[in-house]
């Protein structure tokens, strides 16, 4: 049990972190997002492995079903006449 | 077994993942995303917390921080959307106009 | 007594008249559903009502002694309504007034008036909320509601770049403070196991995790420096001073300071009692460090400005580095009461005279006679009676004795030279005689300097006016009455420590 | 009992009405003003004689009359009036002079229609207010207070004519000069009341009685700076000797007096010759009995007194302008004063003040009326026979030169030998230090001799050497009847004290010692208290008299001697100068008539130390202020804007930037407090 | 309630000057300046305070105390009250205040009820300065003086007015502050030994003997020397006293005339007059054991000040330099710890403060006339304007000391004082050395004269010479009558002054 748990909670942590790195690292704004809902939705069972179902599922259903959407609505909003938005970090001042 | 300090480290590291963000990108809506990932960091803590000390606060309080930050990110696409507008770009370091 | 009557939920009154308030105006918006075809007077109206009655409760509160001597619990400990509740719902609704009636003039062009109001109005509960809060579930839930409205209200002008500029930064340091708000408050409850301030306080061991809870604390600092635009949080603040329509920088720089002040004096004096974190954080000298980076900052940044409401944007950093000085000053020698009171009576007094400063800025803008010093020179003689309004405030800002900022600046000092902490006092001193520098550059400008130009005022707002007149009259009268603000305010932060 | 002294006061205050009358009413008053003076000096002359023979009945008088300022569990400071003989004769003396110098300013001025007249006539009157008042002042500092307001009166009278540049400048010198004295003369005057609390002349509770009490044993005082009661009681006397070498024009503060005459003549008359300048003397031997106390205060009088008779006289003698001549005369003659006071001889120096008051006023009335006559040309070189246009001024300025060259009988000679004999005993009586102020004195008049008759053979004799000279301007009663007056009393003044007569035929003869040695003994101003055999003189000071030549010998030969060389000096002038037409033989000299024509070069080093250095310290102070000063206090402004300006760059407009700054400022807190704090 | 409705009818005066129209507003304030003149006045013959207002067995006269703040311990209070030291100087304020106003019609042209509306407002703040007894009443008084000055120099100033006032300004607040510091320093080391800001208390409270207690780390003695420098920094830069003086010659030249009278006639006096009550006063024994530092302060500023005026062409710089100069005998008064030492300060306040404002008025009468101030731009004045010069001569010559006019009377007091006292080492050779300032006074003051009145007339500016109007000499003859009465008879406040310095003598706290 301990050690399925301990696996199990290493697996999502890499998860977790590695999806929130993405979303960080990646350069499209769109795969950030996707990204993001990784990690959050991730969370969301370390959420329930620590026995606070409810949170989880606010989790899911708020982060994903709300914020997440309201993200990706904002990048196709805006997305258009950002250009600089993809080469973020490397983009030119004016 | 998991303890505090594993989910203590995880949600370090997310946060501190999430202040990289908004330290290196520029982009508008990734700094929205950093947010929401330290924030995160912080429920993942109350909810291990919750756990270790065996009341329900923390979860309670995950839940506000939760919708607050639903919220926020209402309000910051709203003003990210104005942005976009009057600037031509979601690009943070664009306006300055205000500098000195 | 008639209030025994009253249920205790009452005792939150003034919040909930201002959250109620906040709902009518939408109400009365929706009942037409056209846009912008509801009357500003009647929204206005509306809102001083609602903004007046909330000042009433409070006042009546104060005098009644609601909840002052033992502190009125609600919610299971949630909430609490005492003395430092009541001073800051009066600071907050006296502010509120103040900037309803000159938003009648200032916003009279603009859309979406009826909203305006509303977020005024609920970003004012969330202020007053965080007078009454006894958790940090709850602080950070009122914080946020002070906080969210008052980002889109800054990017109110939404095709004022100025304006969407100065959202943006106010928007995205805000989130970033409250991601690290929230993240300390959650290592908080990690050392200690709750969120309520009495709890904690009792639940603090240091020598368990005390870097955990250390860290903690100062991530609750860095949010509630946020919150009163204490360096090093404060860096939204000229920008979005400067952007934000102006009764609203008012607003925010006068009201949501006093707020943020309030939750820190709660948590530091009741969650974080310096006795029982010592070993963990000298929050003492955390606080004496921010005060000085925050009166240096703000007052040597003002200095040098170009831009009135820039100037004025430092200056209340600065300010904000007077009242750290409160909580920096909590020394063991020190007379807690009147440590703590002192800085609620700057944030009283600021509460007007700065108010009233922004205001007068208002009504610069509204004659679009430019923002610069320069183009204010000579206003003297067009505007005599807002004018001398605005010597008031800056005199009073600036420690002289014009108006009540010169006595509560000075008991600040004379407090923290009370706790042993003469140099921090002094510090403040000489930021405060820089201070006397910029703020008479406009004075200089207004009265001194000769016209570059004709001025076009073709008419005198009524609105504007009036506030700023009361807000120059209060200031003054504040001097001579300062007893009956310092009775309470005292009182007040006896009660807390 | 009403008598003199009841009215004593008004010997002061009736000039002072007048002053009031002639600056407020002055123009709307015939004579603008003049009347109110000469009615107001004849009632202090009449007052004053009155008190005069008073006191030769044998009284005095010594009151407080106002308290200045009431101290309390302290010193008061007081104004009153002690009327003993000295002041009691001084008084005549100046309000007499003052009287006639009021009387010859009706044809100096008002004849000649100057403007300004009520200015002319207050400022007159306020000066003899000042100088009566100073005169029987009872305590230092009252005499103090007047000696500064005489000063006063002398700037502004001195630049009467202050629409030139000269007299305005000549005054300010003058002041200055004086000042520069007067405030050695505060020192002391401060210290004397701090030593012994109080400043009173006479009496026992006085403190030349204190002094002398402390010295002797009986009583002790307070005494500063670690000093023993002697040396600080000489420092008293050296720092109030400041005062009196600046008002009596001694060396090295002589040098505003000859710009001085830069006034109107009777101006010069009456302050630059008679009263004010004998301040200074009169000062001195009011508190005799304080410098009695120590000889090297005495020494140093002496000395300075005899420097000054030299080397005053040595200027004298090459001057072309006849107030020029006068003034340094002036300056000499009180040298002599100087020198028989602090050679012991009191009588003498008040005898010689007496004497000179009269003549040299004469002189300069004479001088004054010479120079209506010329039209206002002060230059010798200009002048000659004047004798026959002008016989009054002319006989009694002879007289008064007579007087002043010391020429047996005249007033003068009986005085200066008084001097000179008191010195000699007094040197020969082991204090050799007066045998060398002896011979300067002695020296002296021998060009004392040459320079007046100098002064009168150009003046009046030859032929006519210009225009003005040939044809003189008349002048009229006014003018001649001081003139009359005091070429009388310059004649015969010297029977008040005839004493080389009364050694040598044993009649009793010296009034004048016998008058000063009236005071009661309760004053301790009485001369026997001074010189008699227990006098201070004897124990205090250590001078005895010593006679080589037997007491008559002494005389007679000290007498014949300074007679000798006094003809000799005026015979040399009359060879030289005796002629129709004299040229100016001092030519002859050379280089050190250059030397004597720049008064050794006195002028210019003083006013090197006030121009040449005074001023640029005060210009580099100024530099200094503005620049270090002043420069901080504006650096500090500067480095405060230019901190604001830095500061205020930290805010780049970037909303990273300032995430940044949060973070980074953010975990600073951390690690720092998390290390205070222990956490790691 | 005497002083309060003296007080408050000043204040009604400045509204009602403020409003009323420019034509009227000289007269009108003039007028109302009557009445705490006469109000003063009164306060003098009614006076009958007793001893040292802040000592034990001292009874202020016109006392009022109501309570106004409480403090968590500490009682503000509304205290207010006259004793022989303030009388003098209530009195100096309100006779200097008119003959400023009236001195004020001729050069003042513009925005006039605004002028005099401030004139009036700075009257009041110095009248409350003098009579406040309680902390931080006097504080607000002390504040509230600069705001009217700052104004008055900056709007009616010379070319240079605006750099003058902010400097004047600024530089006055940071002493304050530092001042403030200090007090309030020491009056925490009392702990519970007061419960009142009233400077009586305190002062009575600091007298006993371990009533101090240690604070902020310093020991009681540490403590009071730390306050009182601190508090003699902040009080020498009102005085201003080198090296904390260069205000105040910019200042001078800048302001116009009746400006100028009003600062150095009362504004510097306020220095000295803290520097009396608080320093001198409550910490004696710092006083005492720093007395030679002190009298260093006042010899350089005596001797600094007065080597300053003598480099100055402009006859207000010169005046401006030597009140500095003046202001340093006050000090050496003070430091001495005699009747008169104390007294004769006191005096000198006042004297000057007539004498200073009656060069500055006749300065400014000229310059009405001649437009420059320039001492080679102006010769034989007094060839077309006599009484004018006249006046300027008497005046000068008061500023000298010359007998019989106040500043004598004062100066020897304060020399008759500081040289046998026994607190200072070296006291003869200190007041000595500062005595040489009456040479140094006489040399700047008869050079400019000469330079200026006398000669023959010449005048660089453009200007008709004529002789100057009756409103611009009748203030000048009061206040010279004033500065002879006090020269004639120094008892007039004298007596008064005596009985209030002298309790401070009887002091304990030994060095």
């Amino acid at each position: 049990m301990g050690v399925l748990e301990t696996v199990t909670f290493g697996l999502f942590a890499l998860t977790t972190v590695g999806a929130s790195l993405g979303v960080v690292l990646a350069r499209d704004v769109w795969h950030s997002a996707l990204l993001l809902g990784v990690a959050l939705l991730s969370v969301a069972v370390h959420y329930v492995m620590a026995q606070a179902p409810f949170v989880a599922a606010m989790q899911v259903l708020v982060y994903v079903g709300g914020v997440l959407i309201l993200i990706t609505f904002a990048v196709m909003l805006t997305r258009g006449n950002d250009a600089d938005s993809d080469a973020d970090g490397q983009g030119v001042r004016q | 077994m998991v303890g505090v300090t594993h989910y203590l480290v995880l949600s370090a590291a997310v946060f501190a993942i999430g202040v990289f963000g908004i330290l290196t990108r520029r982009n508008a809506l990734l700094f929205l995303m950093s947010v929401e990932l330290m924030l995160n960091a912080a429920n993942i803590n109350l909810v291990a917390f919750s756990l270790h000390y065996g009341n329900l606060s923390g979860q309670v309080f995950a839940l506000f921080v939760m919708a607050l930050a639903a919220a926020e990110v209402a309000i910051g696409l709203g003003i990210i959307l104005v942005l976009d507008r009057n600037f031509g770009g979601i690009d943070v370091t664009v306006p300055t106009t205000m500098r000195r | 007594m008639a209030l025994i009557e009253l249920p205790t939920w009452a005792a939150l009154a003034p919040a909930l008249v201002l959250g109620a308030t906040a709902l009518v105006l939408f109400l009365i918006d929706s009942i037409e559903p056209e846009p912008d075809t509801t009357s500003p007077t009647l929204l206005t109206g509306v809102g001083l009502a609602g903004a007046l009655s909330a000042l009433g409760f409070n006042v009546w509160y104060l005098i009644a002694g609601t909840g002052q001597t033992t502190a009125i619990e609600l919610f299971g400990g949630q909430l609490m309504v005492d003395g430092m509740t009541l001073v800051l719902g009066t600071i907050v609704a006296s502010v509120l007034a103040l900037v309803v009636i000159a938003s009648y003039d200032y916003i009279a062009e603009e859309p979406h008036q009826a909203e305006y109001f509303s977020l005024l109005f609920l970003a004012a509960t969330g202020m007053t909320l965080l007078g009454s809060v006894d958790s940090f579930a709850t602080a950070f839930i009122a914080l946020e509601l002070s906080s969210l409205p008052s980002y889109a209200l800054v990017s109110y002008l939404k095709d004022n770049r100025g304006s969407v500029e100065a959202g943006l930064k106010y928007f995205l340091v805000g989130a970033l403070s409250s991601a690290i708000f929230a993240y300390g408050i959650s290592l908080v409850y990690g050392a200690t196991g709750s969120l309520q301030f009495d709890a904690v306080a009792s639940a603090v061991d240091p020598t368990a995790l005390p870097g955990i809870l250390g860290v903690g604390i100062v991530m609750i600092v860095g949010g509630v420096a946020f919150k009163t635009a204490s360096v090093p949080f404060h860096f939204w603040a000229p920008e979005a001073y400067e952007g934000a329509p102006t009764p609203i920088s008012a607003f925010i720089s006068s009201a949501s300071k006093a707020a943020g002040f309030v939750l820190a004096f709660r948590i530091f004096t009741t969650a974080f009692p310096i006795d029982a974190v010592a070993g963990t954080i000298d929050w003492l000298l955390l606080f004496q460090v921010l005060a000085v980076a925050t009166m240096v900052l703000g007052n040597f940044a003002a200095a040098t400005q170009e831009n009135v409401k820039r100037m004025l944007a430092y200056s209340s950093v600065g300010h904000a580095g007077y009242v750290l000085i409160a909580l920096a000053a909590l020394t063991p020698q020190a007379n807690p009461d009147l440590v703590l009171g002192a800085g609620m009576l700057h944030l009283l007094v600021y509460g007007f005279m700065n108010t009233g400063a922004f205001l007068f800025v208002g009504l610069a803008e509204y004659w679009d006679v430019g923002r610069t010093f320069e183009d204010y020179n000579g206003l003297a003689s067009e505007a005599p009676v807002a004018s001398v309004a605005m010597t008031v405030f800056l005199f009073s800002l600036a420690g002289l004795p014009v108006g009540a900022g010169f006595l509560s600046k000075y008991v600040l000092f004379g407090a923290a030279v009370g706790a042993g902490l003469w140099w921090l006092a002094a510090i403040g001193a000489i930021a405060s005689a820089l201070s006397l520098f910029y703020y008479s550059r406009v004075v200089k400008a207004l009265w001194i300097e000769e016209p570059t130009e004709e001025f076009e005022i073709d008419s005198y707002p009524v609105g504007l006016y009036t506030a700023i007149v009361v807000a120059a009259v209060v200031t003054v009268l504040l001097l001579p009455a300062f007893g009956l603000a310092s009775e309470e305010a005292i009182a007040a932060a006896g009660a807390l420590v | 009992m009403t008598g003199a002294f009841d009215f004593a006061p008004a010997i002061a205050l009736l000039p002072l009405a007048a002053f009031a009358v002639a600056l407020f009413g002055g123009n709307y008053l015939p004579k603008r003003g003049a009347l109110a003076g000469i009615t107001a000096l004849v009632g202090s002359l009449v007052l004053s004689i009155w008190a005069l023979v008073t006191v030769a009945g044998g009284e005095t008088y010594d009151a407080d009359l106002y308290t200045f300022v009431a101290g309390q569990d302290t010193l008061s400071l007081h104004l009153g009036i002690l009327i003993d003989p000295l002041s009691a004769l001084m008084l005549v003396i100046v309000s007499l002079i003052a009287l006639l110098v009021f009387v010859f300013s009706l044809g100096y001025m008002n004849d000649e229609d100057e403007t300004g007249l009520p200015r002319y006539y207050a400022e007159l009157s306020l000066f003899s207010f000042s100088m009566l008042a100073f005169v029987f002042a009872d305590n230092l500092l009252m005499a103090f207070m007047f000696f500064e307001l005489v000063g006063l009166c002398s700037y502004l009278l001195i630049g009467f004519w202050f629409r030139e540049a000269g007299p305005s400048s000549a005054a300010k010198k003058a002041f200055l000069v004086t000042r520069f004295g007067d405030y050695f003369f505060l020192v002391g005057t401060v210290g004397i009341f701090a030593t012994f609390g109080t400043g009173m002349f006479a009496g026992s509770e006085s403190f030349p009685h204190m002094a002398e009490q402390a010295l002797a044993g009986e009583h002790s005082v307070r005494t500063f700076l670690g000093l023993g009661e002697q040396a600080w009681f000489t420092v008293l006397g050296l720092l109030v000797l400041g005062g009196v070498i600046g008002k009596s024009a001694q060396f090295p503060l002589h040098t505003w007096l000859p710009d001085a005459m830069e006034g109107p003549t009777p101006v010069s008359a009456l302050i630059h010759a008679a009263t004010m300048v004998a301040a200074g003397v009169y000062l001195v031997a009011r508190m005799y009995g304080f410098y009695l106390l120590s000889p090297t205060a005495l020494g140093v009088i002496a000395l300075v007194g005899g420097f000054t008779a030299l080397f005053a006289a040595s200027m004298a003698l090459v001057k072309q302008e006849l107030k020029q001549v006068l003034a340094y005369s002036t300056i000499s003659q009180y040298g002599y004063m100087m020198l028989a006071l602090g050679g012991g001889g009191y009588v003498a120096a008040v005898f010689h003040l007496t004497t000179h008051a009269i003549f040299k006023a004469l002189l300069f009335l004479g001088a004054g009326s010479v120079i209506i006559a010329m039209h206002h040309n002060e230059n010798m070189w200009d002048m000659g026979g004047l004798k026959d246009k002008m016989p009054v001024t002319y006989y009694a300025f002879l007289s008064g030169s007579l007087a002043l060259a010391g020429i047996f009988p005249f007033a003068g000679f009986w005085s200066k030998d008084e001097v000179l004999y008191e010195t000699l005993i007094h040197g020969f009586g082991g204090s050799p230090l007066l045998l060398a102020g002896y011979a300067m004195g002695l020296l002296a008049v021998a060009f004392t001799g040459f320079y007046t008759f100098r002064m009168v053979f150009l003046t009046f004799h030859g032929e006519p050497r210009t225009a003005d000279a040939e044809d003189p301007h008349g002048v009229r009663w006014n003018v001649k009847l001081p003139l009359a007056v005091l070429g009388i009393l310059a004649a015969v003044a010297g029977v008040i004290n005839l004493a080389p007569v009364e050694k040598v035929t044993g009649i009793h003869l010296t009034f004048l010692h016998d008058w000063l040695d009236m005071a009661p003994d309760s004053f301790g101003t009485a001369v026997h208290h001074y010189t008699g055999d227990h006098g201070l003189m004897h124990e205090f000071a250590g001078y005895t008299a010593a006679h080589p030549l037997g007491e008559t010998g002494t005389v007679l030969v000290g007498a014949a001697i300074s007679l000798g060389l006094a003809l000799a000096g005026a015979g040399l002038a009359y060879r030289l100068y005796a002629v129709p037409s004299p040229t100016e033989h001092t030519d002859k000299l050379g280089s050190l008539k250059t030397l004597l024509m720049n008064n050794y070069y006195q002028d210019e080093y003083q006013v090197w130390l006030a121009r040449d250095v005074t001023l640029p310290l005060s210009r580099a102070a100024d530099t200094f202020d503005q620049s270090v000063i002043d420069g901080v206090v504006n650096a500090t402004s500067s480095v405060s804007l230019f901190a604001g300006e830095r500061v205020r760059r930290i805010q780049t407009g970037l909303v990273t930037h300032y995430a940044t700054l949060i973070t980074l400022s953010l975990v600073a807190l951390l690690v720092v407090f998390g290390y205070l704090g222990g956490w790691f | 309630m005497l002083l309060e409705a003296l007080l408050a009818s000043v204040l009604l005066g400045a509204g009602i000057v403020a409003l009323a129209p420019n034509r009227y507003a000289g007269k009108l304030a003039a007028a109302i300046s009557l009445v705490p003149l006469v109000g003063s006045l009164y306060l003098w013959s009614a006076f009958d305070g007793v001893a040292n207002a802040l000592l034990s067995g001292g009874e202020p006269a016109f006392e009022t105390t109501i309570a106004w703040i409480d403090l968590a311990g500490y009682q503000l209070q509304w205290h207010v009250g006259l004793d022989g030291v303030s009388v003098p100087l209530v009195i100096l304020t309100t006779i200097l205040t008119t003959a400023a106003i009236v001195s004020a019609w001729t050069p003042i042209d513009e925005r006039e009820s605004q002028f005099y509306a401030l004139v009036l407002l700075l009257e009041a703040g110095l009248l409350g300065v003098f009579a406040a007894l309680d902390f931080f009443l006097w504080f607000v008084f002390w504040e509230v003086v600069l705001v009217p000055m700052y104004f008055l120099i900056a709007i009616w100033g010379g070319p240079r007015r605006k750099y003058a006032a902010i400097k004047f300004f600024v530089y006055t607040n940071v002493a304050s502050l530092a001042m403030f510091i200090g007090f309030i320093a020491l009056v925490f080391g009392l702990g519970d030994s007061v419960t009142t800001l009233g400077l009586p208390e305190i002062t009575q409270a600091l007298q006993e003997p371990g009533a101090l207690g240690e604070f902020a780390g310093l020991g009681p003695a540490a403590l009071k020397a730390a306050a009182f420098f601190a508090m003699f920094a902040g009080f020498a830069v009102k005085v201003p006293m080198v090296p904390f003086h260069t205000w105040l010659p910019d200042a001078h030249v800048e302001a116009p005339t009746p400006v100028s009278v009003l600062l150095a006639g009362v504004l510097l006096k306020m220095g000295t007059y803290a520097l009396l009550r608080f320093n001198f006063t409550m910490l004696p024994d710092v006083a005492k054991a720093n007395a030679e530092i002190i009298a260093i302060f006042a010899v350089v500023s005596v001797i600094y000040g007065a080597l300053l005026a003598l480099a100055q062409r402009d006859l207000k710089r010169i005046v401006a330099y030597s009140s500095i100069s003046s202001m340093g005998y006050v000090l050496l008064g003070l430091i001495a710890y005699t009747v008169h030492g104390l007294g004769g300060a006191t005096f000198q306040m006042v004297s000057h403060g007539f004498i200073s404002g009656l060069m500055f008025m006749v300065v400014g009468v000229i310059y009405n006339q001649t437009h420059t101030r320039m001492v080679g731009d102006m010769s034989g004045l007094a060839d077309r304007m006599p009484v004018t010069v006249g006046i300027f001569v008497a005046a000068a010559f008061g500023y000298m000391g010359l007998p019989l006019m106040s500043g004598f009377a004062a100066e020897v007091l304060i020399f008759l004082g500081a040289f046998p006292s026994t607190v200072l080492p070296g006291a003869p050779i200190f007041t000595a050395l500062a005595m040489f300032g009456i040479v140094i006074v006489a040399g700047y003051l008869l050079l400019a004269m000469q330079r200026t009145l006398f000669g023959p007339f010449s005048l660089a500016t453009d200007y008709e010479l004529g002789r100057a109007p009756v409103h611009d000499v009748a203030p000048l003859v009061v206040l010279l009558a004033c500065v002879i009465a006090l020269g004639v008879a120094p008892d007039l406040f004298y007596g008064m002054i005596q009985d209030a310095v002298r309790p401070i003598l009887e002091l304990g706290g030994g060095v």
